[in-house]
């Protein structure tokens, strides 16, 4: 059961005519800053990491075709239910960069109080949902929201990200069938990056195929090469709009390849060789869509440079402007339990006040 | 008022519900045009329609998932879970994800989701079709937790629950669905969550339960009556957050206290219970508080009877904690 | 994505010679008779509970062409992880009659101390592992199973029953994705008898088969006519000769109907028509079989309802044998909950000797 | 003797119960070539080869659902869930299936399995990388429950574990993975489920816990002894079936008692030692039985100090049972 992959920047440097989303010059250049812009918040961050001024990170490098192609398809009113390592696609969906830095330092500048991991956002204005750490458990909730939506006759679509060891979860499968009995307004997106933390694809389905499961729910299924970011735009876009038209739920594969650890707590040197690495660096999604609009004639060394280092200066103000705030304030821990605070909490409360001199 | 069942009791409250507040949304399995198992919704497919009253296909997590998503999207849904014994393939969905969406998020997304589910036992269930989990979600930081014992605070709770920013898990005593009868207040009516109920008044023991064992409770306290002995009998409505005034202030004046449920022992909410008596009521304790429970045991096919606390367990309680 | 439906007992009366497993008379007798004695059970146990005599139970009227013919595909080493609608298949398998009545009055004749409600069986000895409630938890227990066999280097197959209902849980996904991976000899046979209690197939998945859902796993499908006993047997047997052959798994989906109620608490009225019930009702399993065994000379009335009295003989000597024996021990409450009886439930069964004065 | 981490001494186990039982099988995500993200199964796949040690798909209903039929059919499976926080997809196998089996039919079939799965906090990990579950499966009947504290225990535990007829839940304190280091016996070597360890005697007051915690009460025991208080520590070691007698041992003696966790406090099995506590030694008992908790709420990130009960905390508590 093998689905095609679409591939739309060719290896002959032409683009399929079919996927290509004719961008104009000055979109082509935006997306690809958007991209080299994620590749930079990376290796901030894990520079960050490293020297112990943020405690952890989840980078996305190799994957940034993925999620800027896919990111740069959503609409405004469009709901996004992410996973850890989409913060590429919360930016691009007005997510400010402002609040994912200060989430990753977890202080008093972070919108969410200091809750959860880095990595574990969200923001309510932008429709960027909660992440959090349980592989695929957005699955379903996107599910709901889109049912919602379309109960309302509102047009929205309702993007989910996951990756390809969530295509295990039962979760998975709950979702794609409760979205294919409900025909609702749905894009599941598999980044399929080859590996859940160690585990090879290949150990994760017999299937050859996540996007081939589609049929087994009654929804669409399409393939694509993640790394190449017009095709995945296109796909992503095309699948964005069956749902708001109505038209039912699509599952996406995007077959692209984690480049770093699986986090800064990983050791990929363990489970994969250099050689593999390497194979897969030659495929670089920044590289092939900088090769592209050169060839275009419509990006030259300079403007490369110019875009990282344009990107690492916005990224810099960021962090100074919120690494040096205050803590977060210890009573803050029994806060937005509920939504208002039961006795015990206030007990606990009291027990904070005493304790922590505050 | 009107005389209803609770099972009419808590479709009164769906079907008003519904009418008031076009957000309210019901799914679940066989919830549609079977009306429910036990027929709580009976009749709201054909009046609201399929697209507010959703068959689901048979997936625990799929319901409370799709619930959660519901909510976060502005919708009031109220899942129903066919058994509280079926709970559980939806426990990663209630535990990691509707317990802590508004605290992660710092309030910024909510999921006020209600999923009703028939717990106990009392109708030869056995193991998967008897089971009174509230424990395990009483332990869970963020939810609420209720379960009525009769028709009216079936009602109103449920009414409530349905209202609040929260959610709430909320247990219907099956055993009670037809068994129970009684005056419900026509129309709008709520009862507050986390208010207990005095069921009747005493001064030598404090009677502390929940559910369908408040009928027991009151067996045993008349019969305990006829013996001399006061019970002060609460009912607590809702379980957490618990209305520890109203536990401390009955059991600072009895000086004992008997805590009854169905569920197993052992890290039951009596537990619970008996903690907090005795962390806030120490020095007025005239005798340990004695757990009256199920046994730790999986829920028995045969032995039901002998599992589920009758009123002859628990008067032995009484009598022993007025004898200590 | 369709996939053929099997059939062997033709509607023009002749058999597909593809199909056909090519039985002596003797057989083809026999697997009637055990169909007529699913019938005759189901009709004695269903009195039974109308009268008050056991407390409840779950029938298969209308599956016995599913449940004999597969069934009847077993080999004496081959392990049955089966529903509570598989008492067919267990007789089968060599469960005991005796022990499956004794089960449903859940009394010291019960060997499994009246523990469960009727239809939760099991018998160690026959590898008929026991019934949960829960849909499809039997489903990943059975890879294990089969995963034990296959590292031992043991031939034996794994059958595990459910229902279409249970093909949209999340173990069912876990289950079927793990048997892929892992190349175990798992049968999967869904009963597809067209309802989840109320819930119609087509509210269950909108994929149109469960069948095809095999392709998602990388294991094998087949849909099946599960009211053409032959048919269903010849693909039972297929599949468990490649599972034990060490070629990987395969899901069945036998398509049949629940002519009778869910449980003995349902009215199957409330939500499906008296037409729809008709129709099937001419698709009777055991009429069809026996429509061709007269037709091949084989069955005349008289044996047919010779049959059906020896049946109903059997089960009522059956039912005499163990429907007085004495309800279980109180003190057996506590039992079995651990190896050995801890302090706790010592104790507990103190309270149970003075209260029960046992 | 061998020095070693806590989870040098789980992978020595492992590895040795291996070696002696052709039966025994490991489990999991990432065990395999990857020896486990917290390396507790190092070596194990290049040693005895990935049909022994396997890398699963990412479904913990699977994992738990797999080893259940592996262990009827007669091996010995070891499954680990990669943090306690990811348990919740395994809850219905684990609940509805693996505690019950036996008792379902009535010891024909059996489930022998051991999950081990790192719990607790200190490693920065928020919401879910740091939860302590162990009440949801003490409150669950048929389900044995163990954690160690000490490199030593956590290879004998987890060795009787393994062989242990019945199944049981290993949690093992994340925070202690490479930061306790002791002295382990070399070899066959195995610490009995149901037993607890004085850690110190002491006669004022009893100080009751478990994993991570026995290393904050040791500090605080230490900090009370400097000011005259002799505290009287215990390491459960198994959470459940308890050892009773050495609880109430004990409070008996002492007629105090401050129990410990880093659970959450509301139905935690803090509740239940309370409850157990004033059951047997209530006439000993000199003041309530104090409990030292985790915060109700979900774990957070930025306040992980805070959350995760210190010395100071118990020294707080044992101060005021004392001066009760
Ligand atoms: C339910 C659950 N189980 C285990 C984990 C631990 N874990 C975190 S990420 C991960 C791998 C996820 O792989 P994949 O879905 O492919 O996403 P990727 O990280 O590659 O983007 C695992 C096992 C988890 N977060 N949730
Ligand atoms: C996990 C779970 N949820 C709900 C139920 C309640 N229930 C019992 S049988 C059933 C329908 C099962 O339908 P199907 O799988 O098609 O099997 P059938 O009964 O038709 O043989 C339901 C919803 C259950 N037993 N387990
Ligand atoms: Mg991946
Ligand atoms: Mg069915």
């Amino acid at each position: 059961m093998e689905l095609p992959l679409l591939v739309a920047l060719r290896d002959d440097g032409s683009v399929d005519p079919d996927l290509d989303p004719k961008f104009d010059a000055e979109t082509l250049r935006l997306l690809f800053r958007k991209m080299v812009f994620l590749r930079a918040l990376d290796e901030k961050a894990l520079h960050l990491q490293r020297s112990g001024r943020i405690g952890f990170y989840i980078g996305a490098a190799g994957q940034e075709a993925a999620e800027s192609g896919s990111g740069f398809a959503l609409q405004p009113g469009d709901w996004l239910f992410p996973s850890y390592r989409d913060q590429g696609v919360a930016l691009l969906h007005g997510y400010p960069l402002s609040a994912l830095v200060a989430q990753l330092f977890g202080n008093s500048a972070d919108a969410t109080k200091g809750r959860q991991m880095p990595n574990h956002w969200c923001d309510r204005s932008a429709r960027v949902v909660s992440v959090s750490s349980p592989v695929a458990t957005q699955l379903p909730q996107s599910v709901g929201a889109a049912y919602a939506a379309k109960l309302r006759g509102e047009k929205n679509a309702f993007i989910a990200y996951f990756g390809d060891g969530g295509s295990s979860t039962g979760e998975f499968h709950v979702a794609m069938n409760f979205a294919g009995v409900f025909s609702t307004p749905n894009v599941f997106f598999c980044s399929n990056n080859q590996y859940a933390i160690s585990v090879p694809v290949s150990k994760q389905t017999a299937s050859g195929s996540i996007a081939a499961k589609a049929a087994a729910y009654g929804i669409q299924g399409v393939r694509v090469d993640g790394n190449d970011v017009l095709a995945v735009y296109r796909v992503t876009r095309d699948a964005l709009e069956r749902a708001r038209a109505g038209c039912g739920s699509t599952l996406v594969e995007a077959i692209t390849y984690r480049m770093g650890a699986h986090s800064t707590s990983d050791d990929p040197a363990r489970y994969r060789s250099g050689e593999e690495v390497e194979a897969w660096r030659r495929k670089d999604p920044i590289a092939r869509f900088a090769g592209h609009l050169r060839r275009l004639g419509l990006l030259d060394e300079a403007a490369e440079e110019a875009a990282a280092v344009e990107a690492r200066e916005e990224i810099r103000r960021a962090v100074a402007a919120c690494e040096s705030a205050p803590p977060v304030p210890p009573e803050s821990l029994v806060e937005d339990v509920y939504a208002e605070m039961p006795w015990h909490l206030s007990e606990q409360r009291e027990w904070i006040r005493k304790t922590a001199g505050s | 008022m009107a005389t209803m069942t609770l099972v009419q009791a808590i479709h009164d409250a769906l079907a008003l519900e519904m009418e008031r507040d076009p957000r309210v949304v019901l799914l679940g399995e066989d919830i549609g045009r079977n009306g429910g198992v036990f027929r709580a919704t009976e009749g709201l497919w054909e009046r609201f329609g399929p697209e507010r009253v959703i068959d689901t296909p048979l997936a625990e997590a799929g319901i409370v998932g799709m619930a959660i998503g519901m909510s976060l999207n502005g919708l009031r849904p109220v899942a129903e879970i066919q058994f509280a014994d079926f709970i559980f393939p939806a426990f990663e969905q209630i535990v990691s994800e509707l317990a802590k969406f508004r605290y992660r998020s710092a309030g910024q997304f909510i999921a006020p989701v209600v999923i009703r589910t028939p717990s106990g036992g009392g109708i030869k269930g056995g193991h998967y079709h008897s089971q009174s989990p509230e424990a395990y979600f009483i332990h869970t930081a963020g939810l609420k937790v209720a379960m009525p014992s009769t028709p009216a605070d079936a009602k109103g709770l449920l009414a409530a629950a349905m209202r609040d920013p929260d959610p709430v898990i909320f247990f219907e005593p099956k055993a009670l669905y037809r068994t129970a009868k009684g005056e419900v207040p026509e129309g709008d009516f709520t009862v507050p969550l986390g208010k207990a109920r005095t069921v009747r008044a005493g001064e030598d023991v404090s009677l502390i339960t929940y559910g369908a064992t408040v009928h027991v409770a009151e067996e045993a306290a008349a019969l305990a009556q006829e013996e001399g002995i006061g019970v002060d009998l609460l009912d607590l409505r809702t379980l957490w957050p618990l209305d520890i005034e109203a536990v401390v202030r009955s059991v600072e004046r009895t000086g004992r206290a008997v805590v009854l449920h169905e569920a197993p022992r052992t890290c039951g909410f009596g537990a619970e219970l008996v903690a907090l008596i005795q962390e806030k009521a120490f020095l007025h304790l005239k005798a340990p508080v004695a757990r009256v429970t199920g046994f730790d045991t999986p829920f028995p096919y045969a032995l039901e009877k002998l599992y589920i606390p009758d009123a002859r367990r628990v008067l032995d309680a009484i009598r022993a904690a007025v004898s200590f």
